[in-house]
């Protein structure tokens, strides 16, 4: 007999949260960055709407919102990145973008 | 056990009545007055040779799309550009689905509590809509970029551009409307409308929001990215056979849930008159079953009078230029949208 | 469904790239404008604010029963300020000219 | 025997890992991209289940309807080649997987150890209105005006931040050089 629980919730989140940050440190490609770095946005809005259920107040929900508001403005302004990237170098590989190092 | 057994059957009904109607007669119906008004317009005749009045050409070139070779370009990404028409019906007939074609009625006594005459009866019926009609964008990407041909790409980079910009516009539009009623359930908001229909304080969104619904569904003098003399006919230019057909009949589809949006956020949906209601009119609409079908077909009318004038003005304005259509969106309709949720919140304040 | 009642009667030429009849020219992965970079970037922060216009247009109602419009309207003025400043800086920008 | 809701949780939770990793090791960004829509979905459709029928919504319509557009408008845009992408792995994955498999099970053994985090999820107090549209607005304008409007600041602060990295010099964006840019990678890949 197995019940959904907040445990089994906060593993989705914790999967989620680790393919895309798997994902983020093994890619090459800065668009596949970002995208990953949604999929870890994503398990963190399952942690925060699992929570809401667990405690059953609404705070979760809005902290959702907030979230979803930080991950639009960061793909705007880190695709900005990208495309100003690619017109400096001809590609988007993160293992080539080195100028600011030491 | 036979009430669920009602309730199921009811459902079901429900179902294959709104689908049949839509895909099997709205839509087909739809193309054949688009041709016929076509003709009207251009001083010539339009079908006539296919049943009474060319009635059922538009059968018989379902017929011909269906038995067409299935040609599948060299160049193409296979997965994906079989994938994107079945996109495009998905949002078409999801959006659909929640959109209420009648008042909320016990069909003469059939039933205790009153039913809602929509497919799925949702509270967020509204904001469903809203983000199942944004993914549409979705099969006119795909179709463009699998395609692989620079024309088709282009188009949907158009196409794409544009529907978003609009949306946004619609999307302002109708937070005023949210404001006015106070709800996001669509039976909500026509209840709402029984005092008075949101055209009239809402006149600012309306004219915001019906050259939103024309730019959505790429239609003239929105249809920069079928552009024939530019741009071939844009992102489905290496579609043939039924796979040309999905797109084209989830385009007279979506036609029809705009128009559907528009009766009921603008035009008090099935109410009777502004200012004067069915019960006024010592009919009810609730309980007894000539009520509802009189005020089901209202609402039809409305929605048909809707569809009409897209064929209207599809075969009587010409199309814009690129830039213009942009700065439309952008430039006039979203401040205008913008100012206009001020007024209303304003005047509700104070 | 057509593949079993369609004709199958290929020949090369007509799986080519649709180009009006001729072969086709220039290279078919060319890049396209940064406009449509901006057109896109502009929808999704202006569609968030519409998100977040939708929950205060929806309880205004209630609030105003309560006797807080006017509170809620001040909330709401400031945040559609705070989005027409957006739009006008993108406009003194040049952002929303098609044709620069 | 599992509850009809617990079967389904558990079910969009295995589709939802699936579609995860779909989305972090496909190779080609646009295929991550079509899969991360999946993803949302599913996501969207987990929320339902968990009562918050709001969230579920927004989820659609901003992650699946704008956000994603977004990466598409730029994929489709670049149109880059394998090359420009950079193809292959930065970093092996086999360590990842240790690393993750580490924490996981120390997590395990924490959730083993805390039986409250087991059990079944409570019983809502105001199931009929928990996670809709009307309570979620009320409650947002109630005790958190200041993160509405905040929020409003932060996406002004985008539009702005946007603006300076693509308008910096609007002429070369795409006037001669892009084409001469242009035409110049196109000469590579045709050398090629």
């Amino acid at each position: 007999m197995v019940h959904v629980s907040i445990a089994h919730i906060l593993f989705l989140s914790f999967g989620l949260f680790c393919m895309g940050g798997c994902g983020f440190l093994i890619r090459k490609n800065a668009l596949s960055l970002l995208i990953c770095l949604e999929l870890m946005l994503n398990g963190v809005n399952v942690a925060l709407v699992g929570f809401s259920r667990f405690y059953g107040n609404e705070s979760g929900h809005i902290l959702y919102f907030l979230v979803i508001t930080v991950a639009a403005c960061e793909t705007a302004v880190g695709l900005a990145v990208v495309l100003n990237l690619f017109r400096l170098k001809k590609n988007i590989r993160m293992d080539e973008a080195t100028n600011l190092k030491g | 056990m036979s009430d669920m057994a009602v309730m199921w059957l009811f459902l079901l009904g429900k179902i294959l009545l709104f689908f049949g109607i839509v895909f099997g007669i709205v839509a087909p119906i739809m193309i054949w007055v688009e041709r016929k008004v076509a003709g009207l317009v251009q001083d010539r005749i339009g079908p006539n040779r296919v049943g009474p009045f060319g009635l059922l050409q538009s059968l018989a070139d379902g017929i011909k799309l269906l038995l067409k070779e299935p040609l599948l370009p060299r160049e193409v990404n296979k997965p994906y550009y079989l994938l994107a028409p079945i996109i495009s019906v998905i949002p078409a007939a999801l959006s659909f689905a929640v959109i209420p074609f009648g008042p909320p009625t016990t069909l003469g006594g059939l039933f205790e509590t009153p039913q809602r005459l929509q497919i799925a009866s949702l509270n967020v019926g509204l904001l469903f809509v809203l983000a199942v009609t944004s993914l549409s964008v979705y099969s006119v990407v795909l179709a463009g970029w699998s395609s692989n041909n620079k024309y088709s790409v282009l188009g949907a980079l158009r196409a794409s551009a544009q529907m978003i910009s609009y949306e946004l516009a619609s999307g302002l539009a109708v937070v005023s409307v949210i404001l006015l009623s106070g709800s996001v359930d669509l039976v909500h908001i026509v209840d709402a409308q029984q005092k008075i229909w949101f055209i009239f304080p809402g006149i600012l969104s309306f004219f915001v929001f019906l050259p939103a619904i024309f730019a959505e569904t790429n239609r003239i003098p929105f249809d920069l990215p079928e552009a024939e003399a530019e741009l071939v006919v844009g992102y489905h230019t290496e579609y043939s056979g039924i796979k040309f057909g999905l797109f084209f009949l989830s385009e007279y589809s979506i036609m029809t849930t705009v128009s559907a949006m528009a009766v009921l956020f603008f035009f008090g949906g099935w109410e009777l008159l502004p200012g004067f209601t069915w019960a006024q009119a010592g009919i009810d609409i609730q309980n007894t079953l000539i009520g509802t079908v009189l005020a089901t077909s209202w609402f039809a009318l409305k929605v048909i009078v809707f569809l009409f004038l897209f064929v209207w003005v599809r075969w009587t304005l010409p199309r814009f230029r690129y830039d213009q259509l942009m700065g439309l969106g952008w430039k006039r309709l979203l401040p205008i949208a913008i100012f206009n949720i001020f007024i209303i919140a304003g005047v509700m304040a104070f | 469904m057509t593949t079993l009642l369609g004709s199958k009667r290929y020949y090369p030429k007509k799986t080519n790239p649709y180009e009006c009849g001729i072969p086709s020219e220039g290279a078919e992965n060319t890049r396209f404008s940064v406009k449509f970079y901006l057109v896109a970037v502009s929808f999704l922060l202006f569609d968030i604010e519409t998100v977040f216009l939708v929950p205060w247009a929806l309880s205004f109602q209630k609030f105003r029963h309560q006797g807080d419009g006017p509170y809620l309207f001040v909330v709401g003025a400031v945040f559609l300020f705070v989005l027409t400043i957006g739009l006008v800086y993108e406009w003194r920008k040049g952002l929303l000219e098609w044709n620069r | 025997m599992m509850a009809p809701a617990d079967i389904l949780f558990f079910a969009l939770a295995a589709l939802i890992l699936l579609t995860g990793a779909l989305v972090a090791f496909r190779p080609r960004p646009i295929e991550s991209a079509l899969w991360l829509i999946l993803n949302f979905f599913l996501t969207s459709a987990l929320y339902v289940l968990l009562g918050a029928h709001f969230v579920a919504v927004i989820q659609v319509l901003v992650y699946a309807g704008a956000i994603v557009v977004l990466f598409t408008f730029v994929i489709l845009l670049l149109n880059l080649n394998p090359q420009e992408l950079g193809a292959g792995q930065a970093v092996p994955w086999t360590s990842f997987v240790l690393l993750i498999g580490t924490i996981t099970a120390i997590l395990l053994c924490f959730h083993v150890a805390t039986p409250e985090l087991l059990r079944p999820l409570p019983k809502l107090s105001h199931p009929d209105t928990f996670g809709t549209v009307e309570s979620f607005s009320v409650y947002l304008l109630k005790n958190y005006v200041w993160s509405f409007e905040l929020a409003g600041v932060l996406l002004l602060l985008a539009v702005i931040g946007v603006g300076l990295l693509a308008y910096r010099k609007p002429k070369s964006v795409h006037g001669s050089s892009q084409q001469k840019d242009s035409s110049k990678t196109q000469g590579q890949k045709g050398a090629a």
